[in-house]
């Protein structure tokens, strides 16, 4: 298979897309001529134009809303907030209009919308430039939410988006834009779907979910955890709504131990939800208390020290789940 | 009182006779299904919020009559006349209010959340401003598609404030997008009178300000109401870009049903604009001009009551939705 | 004790700290000489006029930010919401100035800001106006989030919100207002501290958390539960963030079986925060698995049977009691 | 070139020859710093983002010079320029830029979070919007507080179709905030052009539809800045209300370090803006008139020379922040 970067291998699931139909267009700020802050769109201005590819003012809250009545009227919009963060001033635009509508309307509308951003930690990109925010949209109802971990995933899953008839989230974490990793040919045209979870390395002593960036950190704390005979089973959600728990259980009652690693706040997060539902549902097969190694509950600091000592490291998984199964 | 032939200057259009006559029809239509909404809120039959458009009728019908069906209407929490305007069905409004399982939005939306796409109401909002993006958002999409199919946003006052309407409008005279943005200036928001809320109490004007067209009329005069809606819609369908209609009218009831109406408008505001009614004005002027007689008129009135005493009972016998539905829908496979 | 409704005690609470404290101010719709939609400022204009009762145009995101830098300045105010949904236009402004900017100044600055609103479903409010959203205050960090259940912990936790340097979100259910109970005299300025948990029934058997609404309706619940010689012990966590884990502890520690009652969707709700951190802390006291009941999650339809379907019922408690005592 | 006597008639004010000298060396000193930003950036010293002022210096200057201590700036992501004219030491910046301990945020902000509450910076944000809002809330707070404080708010051309942008200019207007609006039109936010982002650019015009005082000024000229800065400080004082300045300036190197500035604009555009380097400009002016001498220019060129390479020892020789304080401050107790 060839190697792709993360972001070229979403970039060319974006223009697979929009080759096959063209009611896709895609606005944001920066993503016309230019291509994206992030290279997203990079080569996709000169084949499709300013209507497809949409260069807007700095109208987070406007545009959003203007693609929720587009998706109402026939058309697929993909909202490009180059960082995530930048979703906040359209908060009220998705969660009472882009994700209520379709069930308001008992689905005589339906809401073809990809709302797409750069997350994470990492860069000393500071606190406004650093935010994760997808527990939020797997709390209320109305939303998919795909968190790719490898370029295969990006791909697959920004197709799957793209071509959902829901609002889905597809979040990009900063720090695997560049990573590289094997993808399918392009006329492959390979969906991942949404709600299947990725068992990355299979293992028989405990099993750990990761999210997003913090599966590459925990598949290289499994591989030093290897060294020392502990055979650790990750597992990558890849989508947060809807959740894969079933994978996860199957793996639990192998196990009878689970870590939950994530970069993002503890409180009320995905790995609180994974553990109470893993409690409800398995609660005879586990053999140690669930743990969770999240980021720290603050506001992202600038300072590289300061940051370095928010997330959850190679070093840090590895001594979790060394101390998890010692319990 | 003007002559028959004044009226048709006026609006620029051929209003013949039985065009006149549906809008009275439907002006009267939104009147009485209002009152009657009225009067089933009192008896507890409507649960919720209830804000009726009573002395505003003229506004939703004047720019609606200007519309295809395949044109669209995002509205607000006062959204009962724009959906009848559009030609929501007055069984699936009442139906609606009464929290049945054939209102138009199936009973989950209420008052504030009509849904109709087959007609081109493509929803109402219970949050001041949305609507004003989704229907820039409509543009777009038309825009896109090469149709010529317009949408209009509907809004009152207490909208113009707010940044939906700054970025929306922005948004859509940039890229000259098909859209008609009706502000209904009733001078309140909710108690809130309009000149507390802004110093530029001119709507229109602002129109400028964006790049657009801006038009203000006597919203209580539907006849020039449909013109200025008809010149924006032409303007909209030529790919002329957007218009922002300021429709000067007044609601004649409390904000909504079971609240107060005293305290921060006069009684005799109140009454001056009644004297204004709408449906009134326009009787009077086809009377005056012979465009119509009283039979006539009496011959629309009867069957307005009786669509809406029919409403009234549909919504009555209708069966409520089934609880167990109540998960249903919220994506698009379920 | 006197009795007061909520409502009254609230507003009391917040009469008492404006006669206190010239710096305190409302904004909001309607709360200058209306007294509020709901209420909450009947007879404040008459004493402070408007420049302390600030009538504003409909800009939620707008007054919202205005109050952030007011609180930077020296004054205090109060954003009164009417219907807390109301809110979500102005998420911007909080997630990344109101609640971040204390951290990011290291203290140089406070943040002393309420933002109180009408949460809850019922009363075929439908989807615009029966919001909860408190999950999302307690995920991220630099937020208060109070949710009382009773006119005295009303009038309480306003006070403390109110003199609090932080953001406070101070939540009140539409079916709490008119509830009446016993409230200390005006002269006792009686403040609620945060992070304190209320234990509202004793009980040996199970251990029942309940939030806001929920708390009543689980008392009731348990009062039927009595007669069949089950004994439910009640805690209301009264905030949600802080939230006083330890007193839930002690309670499992007796009862050994976890139930909690949330109106709000269960995913990544407080509801999971709470399974997680028992599961963390208690797992070897742990009888049976930590059970959840929430409202389903789903946008808040208005017909009333659709939307009495949504939300847990005094019956529904009681079986998932019954339901967990027997596993 | 202006005689002295112009200078003086142009500003209104008595802007003595020690006055016009602090605001040459005021514009050098936020020059020489993000200069020396640029290169430390280039070298790896500075993580993260860094939007440089240069261009720009006459606008932060022109308006700071006319405020006092107490008075409040709140700015942008484009914010060393503030900083550094409301009074934050140049060893603050710097530090803060490299991530250290003694930065004025204590590390914890970089170039986009600056914080100086001590000196009246009430904060710079990496988000567009926000610092208008907080603005007009501190003026609420002054409004209230009965003092004669005044607020300030710096934002770009990006900024004015954003909703924040109408919400807060229209409260100011209606409550007659004591506050400053000043939008730095650099014609560009990050690579758009702002004829492309409204069909309105005069963004001084748009005072009026608030119902505020609006002016505009040639924000490459300092005295200018602060002639128009004076009148609007003065009017918010007295009580008279807010006012809306637009200053048209550029930014002369890219939008952020590290970003190209090719394909949006074109070096002969770039090069001409050069030629109207406000500094430059004051420098040529002052000795035109004979206010001042080359000499004295010298002197004030090596003092600021030396500052920023204190700035700049001073940030390379401090500590980091301690990891353990990385969760402090994040409520009033912590
Ligand atoms: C964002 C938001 N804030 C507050 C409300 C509460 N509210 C409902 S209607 C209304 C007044 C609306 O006034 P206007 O837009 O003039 O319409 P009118 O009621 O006069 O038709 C308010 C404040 C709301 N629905 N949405
Ligand atoms: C809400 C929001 N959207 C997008 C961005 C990304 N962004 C940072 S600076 C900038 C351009 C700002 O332009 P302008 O306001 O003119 O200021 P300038 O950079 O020209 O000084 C953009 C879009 C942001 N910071 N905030
Ligand atoms: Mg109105
Ligand atoms: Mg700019």
């Amino acid at each position: 298979m060839r190697e792709l970067s993360f972001t070229v291998a979403a970039r060319e699931g974006l223009a697979e897309e929009m080759a096959r139909d063209e009611t896709v267009f895609v606005v944001g700020e920066g993503i016309g001529e230019r291509g994206g802050n992030f290279n997203t769109t990079v080569g996709l201005y000169e084949l499709y134009g300013p209507e497809r590819l949409r260069d807007t003012p700095i109208v987070e809250r406007g545009f959003v809303g203007m693609c929720t009545g587009a998706a109402m009227t026939g058309t697929r919009p993909v909202v490009d907030f180059m960082f995530l963060d930048f979703i906040l001033d359209a908060m009220g635009e998705l969660i009472n209009q882009t994700a209520k509508i379709q069930y308001m309307s008992s689905g005589r509308l339906t809401m073809p919308i990809v709302l797409r951003g750069c997350i994470g930690i990492g860069g000393a990109s500071a606190t406004h430039h650093s935010g994760n925010y997808y527990p939020i949209f797997a709390h209320l109802p109305g939303f998919r939410v795909a968190l790719p971990s490898t370029p295969r995933d990006a791909k697959g899953l920004l197709k799957t988006a793209i071509r959902s008839d829901d609002p889905v989230l597809f979040l990009e974490h900063k720090s695997l834009l560049n990573t590289k990793g094997p993808v399918p040919d392009a006329d492959a045209d390979e969906l991942i779907p949404f709600g299947r979870a990725a068992v990355r390395r299979a293992g028989g002593d405990v099993t750990v979910v990761a999210l997003c960036l913090m599966v590459n950190r925990t598949l290289e704390a499994a591989a030093d955890l290897a060294h020392d005979g502990i055979a650790v089973e990750v597992i990558d959600p890849r989508t947060v709504a809807p959740l894969d728990v079933d994978t996860i259980l199957e793996s639990v009652r192998k196990t009878g131990r689970l870590l939950i690693v994530d970069e993002d706040f503890a409180p009320a997060g995905i790995g609180a939800e994974i553990s109470a539902q893993v409690t409800e549902r398995a609660f005879d097969e586990l053999d140690a208390p669930i743990r969770r190694l999240n980021g720290l509950q603050t506001p992202v600091p600038y300072s590289p020290p300061l940051e370095a000592a928010l997330v959850p490291t190679r070093e840090r998984i590895a001594a979790a789940i060394r101390d998890l199964v010692a319990e | 009182m003007h002559a028959a032939a004044e009226v048709a200057d006026h609006t620029g259009l051929e209003l013949d006779k039985n065009r006149l006559l549906a809008l009275y029809r439907e002006m009267l239509l939104i009147r009485r299904t209002e009152e009657q909404l009225a009067r089933s809120y009192q008896k507890g039959d409507i649960p919720g919020a209830c804000h009726t458009y009573v002395g505003q009728e003229a506004v939703a019908v004047g720019v609606c009559a200007r519309l295809r069906r395949d044109d669209v209407v995002f509205s607000t929490h006062r959204g009962h006349g724009h959906a009848l305007a559009k030609g929501v069905p007055p069984r699936e409004v009442m139906a609606e209010l009464f929290g049945r399982a054939t209102g138009c939005s199936r009973g989950r939306g209420g008052s504030m959340h009509l849904f109709s796409p087959e007609v081109g109401l493509m929803g109402t909002t219970g949050i001041v401003g949305p609507n004003i993006l989704q229907a820039t958002g409509a543009g777009y999409s038309f825009r896109l598609l090469k149709n010529a199919r317009v949408s209009v946003g509907f809004f009152g006052d207490g909208a113009v404030n707010n940044g939906a309407f700054h970025e929306g409008l922005n948004l859509a005279a940039i890229w000259d997008l098909p859209v008609l943005y009706v502000c209904e200036n009733n001078l309140y928001a909710t108690e809130v009178a309009f000149g507390a809320a802004t110093r530029n109490t001119d709507v229109a004007e602002r129109a400028r300000g964006y790049g657009m067209a801006g038009v203000a009329v006597d919203g209580n005069d539907v006849l020039a109401v449909a013109a200025a809606a008809e010149e924006a819609v032409r303007r909209a369908r030529a790919g002329d870009g957007p218009t922002l209609l300021e429709c000067r009218t007044y609601r004649t009831r409390p904000h909504a049903e079971g609240m107060r109406d005293g305290g921060y408008r006069t009684p005799a505001e109140v009454d001056d604009w009644k004297r204004r009614d709408p449906i009134a004005a326009l009787r009077a002027r086809l009377l005056g001009s012979g465009t119509a007689d009283e039979e006539e008129f009496a011959a629309v009135d009867a069957e307005i009551t009786a669509i809406v005493a029919d409403a009234l009972r549909f919504a009555t016998d209708s069966p409520y939705p089934d609880p167990a539905t109540a998960t249903a829908h919220i994506y698009s496979d379920g």
